[in-house]
């Protein structure tokens, strides 16, 4: 299979850009505004996504013959509830502050979209390898977009990142950006930022070639 | 103070202060993606009013008749998401077969309830704020009846900024959550609120 | 000989945007004097560092989006001056520059301009600022006490509605610690009457706010003259809940709405966490109002239900 | 007593007397130009078909055009002379119309087949109608649809209220109020005719409270008349609209796309009654009619016009432009035409020559709508203005629909209130156009 060799990295590399689940396709808005309170949050919160949308996509993957057409969507949410269980005892075990403030979020991994959706669109139609590398990918990219929303919320909210002060005593935080209407605005903003660019992207993409790419 | 009064404070800080949408941002996506109308909207928030009621009741029971006595706690997350994923089914079928107009009212909104985390996220709180089983279906309804009075009023909003100037970049999801942004700067008003 | 051709009307009133706008700046004139009475010099730079960064975000914004600049509308200046208003004069000299940051780019101009915001911009700026420095916008050392240009330095206090004792008379002339524009209600009260006979706006909006208010407030036990002279209760019921583009376009869906904003005044005021609500109570209104609009038509004449019966009855 | 209105509206040029000031108390005159260009598409309906050829003499009141179709008027000379041609001229749609030029021989010959039927009171009234349609006359006030049409009660309705509409609510004219206050008697006449002719019991003439003396003199003319009544209204624009008129006087209201008989109403202008009261005693044909010229005119007047009278005659009449013409406009500032060049003849329906200066004429940009909700305020109709044109502006001629757009009356009250200068009325109006032009293509 030379074809699926050659694109792995381009497995990898969709989830981070093209299809980025959090920027460009938008799933999974809740834990978005609800894990980037503060850096850590959010890769916390991507980590155990990652791990989770791993281990459902393999399993998916291996399983994608055996399970009836019918009965996939059942049967894929309780395989990813599996690992969501695992995951929530494992950081209730040994990272019991960070399970405190992600809270709920946790177990409702069960219920985030781009597992889902990766499970559906991507798991059930591909191989083990190319299914690991893409829930990877889609980690990754999950986590760099809510990491990258969290380091300015914090920045703005807390004056720190991953809790290092970075704007010196006299700051005086703007606490809205770690309440919820700065998580939705801030969410909005970077979104809004990265459809700019994908526009001014496309736009210069059409220009050049006349025709424009997937 | 009296039973009533408390019951009376618990609802309104279902509805407003602990807003599902606007302070506990749960059930965001449907939200953003179902307020295009204010019709569809409605039907949407009705839908998990329903359904959110309804788990509820049968997650409680199921926890507390079924988890705790057998100590399998943990599995209260698969649990719960079969409960509510069987619960959007039987709603199906019922509406289906007894109020053909309702369901196709709402049909098309209820298998996206599967998936909605607020129904989820609300038999879980209910669970580890340790409400009784009546707290536990009010706590349900009356957060699914935030969650109506959010995604309505942003449907409203957004359907009278259906004809503004709006930048290209802000058009769709972006645009939607500073919006939604917005209108939880404006829900911060009812913090204290029924506490 | 060139002839203009155009359909009717061939006649225009008198009244365009900018003549509205300046009528509103010009009844907000006694409020503002008065502010700056009080509060002194810092008053005076709040309010000028808020109108500053507006019109300046305004023109940035226009400019950088390739609009038409529309600054010489004057939109601009009224949410600075409003949004001056309600700060302060204690406020540091960046909160009005982030709340024009918040009230003309992201509640505004983000959402398509002049006419397009869906909530009062000065207003959802003053939450902003309100909700990211609690201790700076409501806390006991928020507000400055009167100075009156004795030249005495300012003393920083509590207001009325977190504490602070006032009789009756200081709290109708303003010489209370508040935010600058709230304080002198005489003052707010010129401001009406001016808009009124200016037509500029209707007495619905802020007849309903205040009655609905003081009726309610009654009924909870409170004192109705204090209430309604405490806080910026009236100078929102005035100037701010009065906004063109985030109140209802119908008298009948005026009234709903400003009952509903006198309501929520009432109860976030007595109930909720904040000692004032008016801010909030507002901002809730402009969410409401999409809706209000959609289902609060106007009759449509000829479309009347009994219009059959009473046919046959005639004929 | 009770002086009767409407909700919403406006008070166009209130503080100066809505523009009638320079006319108001000049007395009607007559002008009689030495060419006339009669154009055969002057009523609501097909043009007519001109019968008379280039060369052919002419006498005053002899048809010149005959009618066309359901809707159609006969048309008549309105001077004696010579027919010098038979061709397309520029009004004022886009499209060209066929016009009758006749150079005027001020003979004054009237044609001998003309005669009158006698006394209204005593004529037979089923002489009425027949006489109004040979005498080619239409609504006088603007809409200029073909009065003896308005006046055949359709099978299965009924009619018991007449309406003269001399609100004359628009800004400039006063032709209507100098027409009430010299020919009260002979408006009078029309009516009692028409509700004869239609046994119709009560016959109202409306007049704004801005018009004392016609008050007065309607008042003494219609005392000891049959059915006649004045009500006097409250002046505010558009009182005179046909609508706000009927809810006015009568408190009903004519549904929605239908014509005011469905409420057992006619309306027609007092202008009109005054020329089916010519009809009938003397069985003259509607050749002329009084209209305002005013604005930027050395003397501004009330003449009364020959039917195609150019305008640069009547102009020049009035002692020329005042200041440089920047528009010139047929009826008032609110629903006024306007004309693309001073050749432009006069038409039956023509109520006003109003000139504007360049600087009044000069169209204003449109500038955001910032909601501030007076067009609404003003919309005699209960319409949401603002949505609308919305919708129109988006080309969303359904939702447009879905608003009730199709029952606007185009009065202007939105466009005249409106602090953002924006083109409502002109939308509309493009609008409405639209969508009956698509269902016509549907059909």
């Amino acid at each position: 299979m030379p074809k699926k060799e050659k694109s792995l990295s381009s497995v990898f590399m969709n989830g981070i850009i093209a299809e980025n689940p959090t920027l460009r396709l938008v799933l999974g808005t809740c834990p978005t505004i609800a894990s980037t309170t503060s850096a850590v949050n959010a890769v916390g919160m991507g980590a155990a996504a990652t791990f989770v949308l791993v281990g459902s996509n393999v399993v998916i993957s291996l399983l994608r013959n055996i399970i009836p057409d019918k009965v996939r969507i059942p049967a894929f949410i309780a395989v990813i509830c599996t690992f969501v269980t695992i995951v929530q005892m494992f950081m209730q075990a040994f990272l019991h502050d960070l399970y405190e403030s992600l809270g709920v979020f946790i177990p409702l991994i069960v219920v985030n979209c781009i597992i889902l959706a990766r499970a559906e669109a991507f798991a059930s139609k591909n191989g083990v390898l190319a299914s690991a590398v893409d829930g990877v990918g889609m980690g990754c990219g999950f986590t760099l977009a809510i990491t990258c929303i969290a380091i300015i919320r914090e920045l703005l909210g807390n004056g720190t990142i991953f809790g290092l002060n970075v704007f010196g005593a006299d700051y005086e935080p703007m606490l809205l950006m770690i309440l919820a209407p700065g998580g939705f605005m801030v969410f909005g903003g970077v979104l809004a930022i990265s459809n700019l660019v994908t526009q001014h992207f496309e736009k210069k993409k059409k220009d050049e070639k006349g025709v424009i790419h997937a | 103070m009296s039973e009533i009064a408390k019951i009376l404070l618990f609802m309104v800080s279902c509805v407003l202060t602990n807003n599902y949408i606007f302070s506990r941002f749960l059930g965001c996506c449907p939200f953003l993606g179902v307020s295009n109308k204010v019709e569809t909207a409605a039907g949407m928030g009705i839908a998990v009013t329903f359904v959110m009621a309804i788990a509820s009741l049968f997650t409680k029971l199921l926890y507390d008749l079924v988890l705790v006595p057998l100590s399998l706690e943990y599995l209260n997350t698969i649990g719960f998401i079969i409960v509510i994923a069987s619960l959007v089914q039987l709603v199906e079928m019922f509406l289906k077969k007894t109020s053909p107009s309702l369901y196709r009212a709402l049909g098309i909104y209820l298998p996206l309830i599967t998936t909605n985390c607020a129904v989820l996220g609300v038999t879980i709180l209910n669970i580890n704020s340790g409400y009784n089983l009546f707290y536990s279906i009010l706590n349900g309804t009356f957060g699914a009846l935030g969650f109506l009075l959010a995604i309505v009023l942003m449907a409203g909003v957004r359907e009278r900024l259906e004809t503004s100037k709006v930048p290209q970049c802000l058009k769709g999801f972006s645009g939607s959550l500073i919006m939604a942004g917005l209108m939880a700067v404006a829900f911060m008003g009812f913090s204290g609120l029924g506490n | 000989m060139k002839l203009y051709l155009s359909t009717a009307p061939h006649i225009r009133s008198g009244a365009n945007t900018q003549v509205l706008m300046r009528d509103v700046l010009i009844a907000l004139l006694p409020t503002t004097a008065a502010g700056i009475y009080y509060f002194g010099l810092s008053a005076a730079m709040v309010i000028a560092v808020s109108i500053l960064s507006c019109v300046l975000f305004e023109y940035l914004w226009q400019r950088i989006t390739k609009q038409p600049i529309r600054i010489y509308d004057l939109s601009a200046a009224v949410t600075g001056l409003i949004l001056g208003l309600n700060l302060p004069s204690t406020a540091a000299w960046w909160m009005p520059v982030v709340g024009a940051l918040f009230a003309i780019v992201i509640t505004k101009q983000l959402f398509g301009g002049i006419g397009d915001n869906f909530l009062n911009p000065a207003l959802l700026a003053r939450a902003v600022l309100l909700a990211s420095w609690p201790a700076r916008m409501t806390g006991a050392t928020a507000y400055a006490l009167p100075t009156c240009w004795s030249g005495a330095d300012a003393v920083t206090s509590a207001t009325p509605l977190a504490g602070y004792e006032a009789n009756t008379m200081d709290l109708f002339l303003g010489n209370i610690p508040g935010s600058i524009g709230e304080v002198c209600k005489a003052a707010i009260l010129l401001g009406l009457i001016y808009l009124l006979v200016r037509r500029v706006i209707s007495w619905r909006i802020p007849v309903t706010f205040l009655a609905v208010f003081a009726a309610l407030s009654a009924l909870v036990g409170q004192n109705v003259l204090n209430e309604l002279l405490m806080g910026g209760v009236l100078f929102g019921a005035v100037f701010m809940a009065t906004d063109y583009t985030t109140s209802p376009m119908n008298p009948r869906g005026q009234f709903i709405y400003a009952a509903l904003c006198g309501v929520l005044v009432c109860v976030i005021r007595n109930f909720g966490a904040y000692p004032e609500g008016v801010t909030y109570a507002i901002l809730i209104g402009n969410i409401v109002t999409p809706l209000i609009d959609k289902y609060d038509k106007p009759r449509l004449y000829g479309r009347l239900k009994k219009q059959k019966k009473e046919g046959t009855a005639n004929a | 007593m009770p002086k009767y209105s409407f909700k919403g509206g406006v008070h166009p040029m209130h503080g100066q007397h809505e523009g009638k000031m320079p006319t108001r108390n000049i007395p009607i005159r007559d002008f009689v130009s030495d060419t006339v260009c009669i154009p055969m598409g002057m009523h609501l309906g097909a043009p007519s078909k001109p019968c008379v050829n280039k060369g052919d003499l002419v006498k005053i009141g002899q048809v010149i055009g005959e009618p066309v179709g359901g809707l159609g008027l006969p048309v008549h000379a309105s001077v004696s002379g010579e027919v010098t041609a038979v061709e397309e001229r520029q009004h004022l749609g886009a499209a060209p119309v066929m016009c009758v030029v006749i150079r005027n021989d001020f003979a004054d010959e009237w044609v001998e087949s003309i005669k009158g039927y006698g006394n209204v009171e005593t004529v037979d009234p089923a002489v009425v109608i027949p006489a109004v349609k040979a005498a080619g006359i239409c609504g006088m006030g603007g809409a200029s649809f073909p009065t003896h049409v308005k006046l055949s009660v359709p099978e299965g309705k009924t009619c018991d209220t007449i309406i003269l509409n001399g609100a004359e609510c628009e800004t400039f004219l006063t032709a209507d109020f100098r027409l009430m206050i010299e020919h009260s008697g002979k408006i009078v006449d029309g009516l009692r005719a028409v509700m004869r002719a239609l046994n119709v019991k009560r016959g109202v003439i409306a007049i704004e409270d801005n018009k004392p003396e016609a008050i007065e003199a309607m008042r003494k003319a219609a005392s000891g008349r049959e059915g006649v009544e004045i009500a006097v209204m409250r002046t505010k624009y558009p009182q005179g609209g046909e609508k706000q008129l009927i809810k006015a006087v009568t408190g009903r209201e004519v549904p929605s796309g239908k014509l005011p008989i469905e409420v057992h109403t006619i309306v027609m202008n007092v202008g009109t009654a005054a020329a089916v009261a010519d009809a009938v005693i003397d069985g003259r044909p509607l050749i002329d009619r009084i209209t305002t010229v005013t604005g930027c005119v050395q003397h501004p007047a009330n003449l009364r016009l020959r039917i195609g009278t150019i305008i640069a005659d009547v102009i020049g009449e009035c002692g020329g432009f005042s200041e440089e013409p920047g528009k010139i406009v047929f009826g008032g500032g609110m629903t006024g035409l306007c004309v693309p060049d001073t050749d432009v003849p006069m038409t039956k329906a023509n109520n006003g020559i109003v000139v504007y200066n360049v600087k009044d004429a000069r169209s204003v940009d449109e500038s955001p709508c910032i909601r501030c909700g007076r067009c609404v305020e003003a919309c005699p109709i209960g319409l949401d203005p603002y949505r609308i044109k919305h919708y129109c502006d988006r080309g969303d001629l359904a939702s447009a629909k879905e608003h009730h757009v199709m029952d606007c009356i185009l009065c202007g009250c939105c466009s005249y209130n409106c602090p953002a200068r924006r083109w409502l009325t002109a939308s509309f109006k493009n609008t409405k156009d639209a969508i009956a032009l698509e269902a016509r293509r549907k059909k």
